[in-house]
């Protein structure tokens, strides 16, 4: 059993550490809230590579695994970064039998969002705000389109959330159901792996701040109120990692286990990232439900995320219709 | 067992909805689930206070030498009531009533009583309390605003924080440090300060859910008189406790909801629910059942802690636990709220821009904190409820400038 | 506003609780699993009254009301007795419209239960393993009638659970689909005010130990992981207690806000409960989890009551059913 | 990445699963959920672990000249799996090989290594280990049982308790204060005991779910030859410290479940979800599906502990956290086998008398206590994982018997 990273992989969260953390950040994400850009942006992602990482090498992209995005998407949760690699890691799956448009998707010329629900007014799709080419699902077909996007007030403006109705389309691929749920689970590992990451991070920082901050003689995180509550949230984040390595894995090389393993990783981490990011809130006491505090960026984000691309109770049914089935193990 | 007034309630219940029904027209009113901002709509929130204050609404147990009415806790609570009923938002002054009027009351020299208390009453002067610190929340003993005498006056440097109404104050009740030789808890005293004295300045706070109900105060060589002093130097603690003594009977209140009231989310599902497939109204129901429930046990206990008071009796330290199971509820009601929204539910307000799902749940998390964390509150019912014993301190010994904080 | 008991009622308890210490305990529900009697017994009940209380004066009872049984009901549940005032409350309803059987159950010259499901087949039902005659539903009609009892391998043995095959019966009333709710509610307020009277006695009994107890130099109550579970459960109770009193005060006073009070009432004290005798067996440590202490009797009565009379999926379903309905009051 | 054996791996499987077919006539095989009490089939039990070590599968990682394999722990682990697979019981030394042999290795004289380690590998004695007390369970330096020094012996007093397997065992490494008068971990002595000798009560402990598996054990005056001493007197807490590191050792598994398997709650939810109706349905597929998510995450997480190990690694203090999450794991998987027995959930065993999920349901509450309980792994995990500062300690000085404990 070699159930760890490889060398190559951890090199690359750590290229992509190095890369998020100077062009991303929680101050990028409340600036966003008043309207400032996405950091780091479309094209930043592109240039680094980021959005072809699962595009086959035919069409210009890295042709990697679901798991060398996922590390790399972990790196980018960390810092709240957008838009999201959830839409590279769909897309591509997607477009993989279209290699003139997963080429525009890996350069990043063209900037794609994925719809979730009708195409004439979609869900709150990720990303959709900011692109102007859009994939959906429409009577079983997948179709490409132009559309009118109309983005709702942000609770997490990092997410370029909005809803959007086709303006034009044109049919990739008739029944197309089975490759959509795929790309879906791919969406919701990926999803699941920012918020590894986020949620990672919302627990270093909230550890950090128990070391330091001092009450009646001693520092908070001595406390076992806080100390437990940390432990807590430590313990989901480690086990969430687990989830996500095993789902990622699983998208190439175990297909009979992804879809209960994709369901898996995102509905518990719908739970760990929104425990972590309260208990971030809560260690810090006052200051940490202050504006300018960046707990409650890291919480705008859980609240969110919790509930695209299928809300933890959606994927809890889903595994557990998959276990009834005798999806699991022995 | 019941849920009504008993006679003399009921009488001074119609007491105070006649005179609110006679001078409706001098009063602010609030729309329902909006707030209005004291700061913007000043003028109107003094005047209301004073308009209630002239009728004999406004410090009703106080004593009448304070200009109070020699009233009970009760009929307290019914006039709240029936200024929730009638609209009326928080008072201006609800700080100065609640805390720093009851501190000046029990410390103050007779001087100071007569300057301050009915003009506080009447909301001439808007009163804040200047406890809380960057470095002391929970441990608030710990704080460093330091106070050093010169001649006869004291001159404060420091800054506080959390500071409710500190951008509209006149005065406040200011905690500081005046002998960091002394264990933590010996070396503090107790001041009125003149909010608009030289040096003083406010700078509000935003917090997450948006609004700016706190503020951050700097003090730099600010000048109190000798005279402004409450209770002796080095006999801050005590004064103070009478102060948070007094927060406990403010915030220990009778079953009104922390939040958006469970009838608010019972509508809401009605609207909602309809729109949902069958397996998920299935789920919904379970959690606006819960929310319900967990609502309904918290308003019930209000209750008969509102009962305790109409019999005579004293908010203990139980009320504790109204403020902690309510933040609880209150979560549950802000979550079933939220997700019953459906797609609007990742955005920060609904379509038609109605953001009291969302607004409500990015408030939950404050309300934890402020007025006593979830920990905080838990120490102080194990302790004083259940009587377990309370962990070993270090910090109380030694002296605060030597490290022992 | 007068939300408290009167003193007729604090006397009624403290006679209850002086009765139900001297003739019922822990002990007795730990033999009961063994094969020994059920204490204090279906005659000492009978003999002091409580089978009456709310049985009508006419037919021999007191004429009491729900909340005046709930208070006794609670103390009977400190010491884990049996068997179950549920069914005298449950009965009273039923009978109301029948003195001459009302006069049986209120005298205890016979052993009623009260079946849940199909009468000739019915659900586990309390006290039916030791009852004589049975009340039930059967196609809308109240019936009453002998059977056989059919008792599983007991779990909390004081509560007497058996399914029952009626051998005969006879039909007291037609229609009777709103008196069967009723009752049935009534019957969910006792059980929810002898889960009240268990659950306070496991956090005084969890309380009590973690004074005395002693790790690391000092008591284990002074450790906030010990203090704060025991608050957690004490607010449930004193959370409970305000429920209880208000769905059996409603019973009588308020039959519109009933239904919904109690629902509540069962719902929270099957959580209430269960979480108060997790606690106690959690702060005992090793003792508390041995056939020879009494923390498991409460945690199996737990165990068992979440579930009698409706769980709390069902009681939340019902709240939030009626809720939306427009059942709360202003 | 992969879950796959590496070939040194799957050449040492097949090399055990050859070994286990040649003896399987030889071996004691236990009925899947069912399990089998050592008291009961003693005999069976110590013939089946002599099988196994003469075909050297027992102390795998023990060093050659003290009649173990000189191999490594991904070795010992894969033989566990195989005996798992091959459902044969845990083995009867189980705590002698894991924690009791250890100790003896790293603190025993010659003369007890020789005595003692190849008769245990052997079961030819079986081993218990005598550390908690009534007064000192997660407290265990707390402990009572006192060793005086008379002549060549040792004389014991006091009780144990929650001693696994002593009812059968032989002998056992016995925790003891020898010098009350100084402070509470540094007046303690190990010494190797014979569970034959005159004045050792062994008297079985029922627990709550009904069975036996724990004991306690009263000393009478049971003299102890001072050569039975493991380690010098007053270091009985740093010999004490290797037997638990080597607990943590054994527990810190592979992604083994906590109580039933998940797939068994699977393929129970398969038999039993038709009988219900469709909201129900809807509701306990939300158990059943955080009951498989909860034990999935921890047993992924339990490969990543193996792999540290397969890759040369040593388990860290983050094995506590196995523990924690199994249990939680465990009680949401127990709770929606037994909501999912539906009218057979209020009995103790279903009418068939399958008592499976009752069964476990009735365990979990010990297994949040025995073996460190939950609060203090947490506070394990939060000191030695996330460096967060331990609590200030008042009972680590001044000596014992003078109140500081």
């Amino acid at each position: 059993m070699n159930f760890d990273l490889d060398v190559d992989q951890r090199d690359a969260a750590a290229g992509a550490r190095a890369f998020f953390t100077g062009s991303a950040s929680p101050a990028a994400a409340r600036a966003a809230l008043e309207g400032g850009a996405v950091e780091p942006g479309h094209k930043a992602l592109a240039d680094i590579g980021f959005l072809g990482i699962t595009v086959a090498e035919a069409a210009g992209g890295a042709g990697g695994s679901l798991l060398d995005l996922a590390v790399v998407a972990e790196q980018g949760g960390a810092v709240l970064a957008g838009p999201s690699l959830v839409t590279a890691a769909r897309a591509a799956v997607l477009l993989a039998g279209v290699p003139e448009l997963a080429a525009l998707l890996a350069d990043g010329s063209t900037a794609f969002a994925v719809l979730d629900g009708p195409v004439d007014g979609s869900h709150a799709s990720i990303d959709a705000a900011g692109a102007t080419l859009f994939l959906g699902l429409d009577g079983g077909a997948l179709v490409v389109g132009a559309g009118e996007a109309r983005a709702g007030q942000p609770m997490d403006a990092t997410r370029g959330l909005a809803s959007v109705r086709l303006t034009d389309r044109r049919v990739l691929r008739e029944d197309a159901g089975e490759l959509w749920a795929r790309a879906r689970q791919a969406a919701a590992v990926v999803l699941a792996a920012e918020d590894l990451g986020a949620a990672d991070r919302a627990v270093q920082l909230g550890v950090a701040y128990a070391k330091e901050r001092q009450a009646f003689g001693r520092a908070i995180g001595s406390y076992q109120s806080v100390k437990h509550m940390l432990v807590d949230a430590w313990v989901g984040v480690d086990q969430l990692r687990s989830l996500l390595w095993w789902a990622a894995w699983a998208a190439d090389a175990a297909p009979d286990e992804f879809p209960l393993a994709a369901s898996a990783a995102k509905a518990y981490a719908a739970e760990v990232f929104e425990r972590a990011a309260e208990t971030l809130i809560q260690v810090h006491g006052g200051i940490g439900f202050t504006w300018e505090h960046d707990a409650h960026l890291y919480w705008r984000r859980a609240k969110v995320d919790r509930l695209l691309l299928g809300d933890e109770a959606e994927h809890l049914d889903t595994v557990a219709r998959l276990a009834v089935a005798g999806a699991l193990r022995a | 067992m019941d849920f009504d007034d008993n006679p003399e309630e009921a009488e001074y219940r119609a007491h105070v909805r006649a005179l609110l029904e006679q001078h409706t027209g001098e009063l602010l009113h609030g729309g329902a689930g909006e707030s209005l901002d004291p700061a913007t709509h000043e003028a109107e929130f003094r005047r209301t206070q004073r308009v209630l204050a002239e009728a004999g609404l406004i410090g009703i147990p106080w004593p009448r030498e304070h200009g109070g009415q020699g009233g009970t806790l009760v009929q307290q609570a019914i006039a709240g009531q029936e200024f929730s009923r009638a609209r009326i938002p928080t008072l201006i002054n609800h700080i100065g009533l609640g805390m720093c009027g009851p501190t000046v009351i029990a410390h103050g020299s007779d001087d100071q009583k007569e300057r301050y208390l009915a003009r506080l009453l009447r909301a001439d002067d808007v009163w804040c309390q200047l406890f809380s610190e960057p470095a002391s929340g929970s441990d608030l003993a710990a704080l460093r605003t330091t106070a050093v005498r010169d001649g006869d006056d004291w001159v404060v440097n420091g800054q506080k924080v959390w500071t409710t109404l500190a951008q509209v104050a006149d005065y406040g009740i200011l905690l500081t440090r005046t002998d960091p030789d002394r264990p933590k808890h010996a070396g503090l005293t107790m001041f009125v300060v003149d909010m608009h004295a030289p040096g003083v300045t406010v700078r509000p706070l935003r917090q997450m859910a948006g609004g700016s109900g706190f503020n951050e105060v700097f003090f730099d060589d600010v000048r109190i008189p000798d005279a402004e002093r409450l209770g002796e130097p080095g006999e801050g603690w005590r004064v103070a406790l009478t102060t948070l003594m007094n927060e406990r009977v403010a915030i220990g209140g009778g079953g009104s909801d922390i939040g958006v009231p469970v009838e608010t989310l019972a509508a809401h599902a009605r609207d909602r629910l309809p729109a949902l497939g069958p397996d998920r109204q299935v789920l919904a129901r379970q959690a606006v059942g819960r929310a319900v429930v967990a609502s309904l046990a918290t308003r019930y206990t209000g209750y008969r802690r509102f009962t305790v008071l109409s019999q005579g009796g004293l908010p203990g330290p139980e009320a504790s636990a109204g403020k902690l199971a309510g933040t609880a509820a209150g979560r549950l009601v802000a979550d079933a709220g939220v997700r019953l929204l459906g797609d609007d539910a990742v955005y920060g307000a609904a379509a038609d821009g109605d953001d009291t799902w969302q607004g409500m749940q990015a408030y939950m998390p404050g309300l934890a904190i402020a007025g006593g964390t979830d920990q905080v509150l838990r120490n102080i019912l194990g302790e004083r409820v259940l009587g377990l014993p309370p962990e070993p301190r270090a910090d109380k010994s030694g002296p605060f400038s030597g490290g022992t904080r």
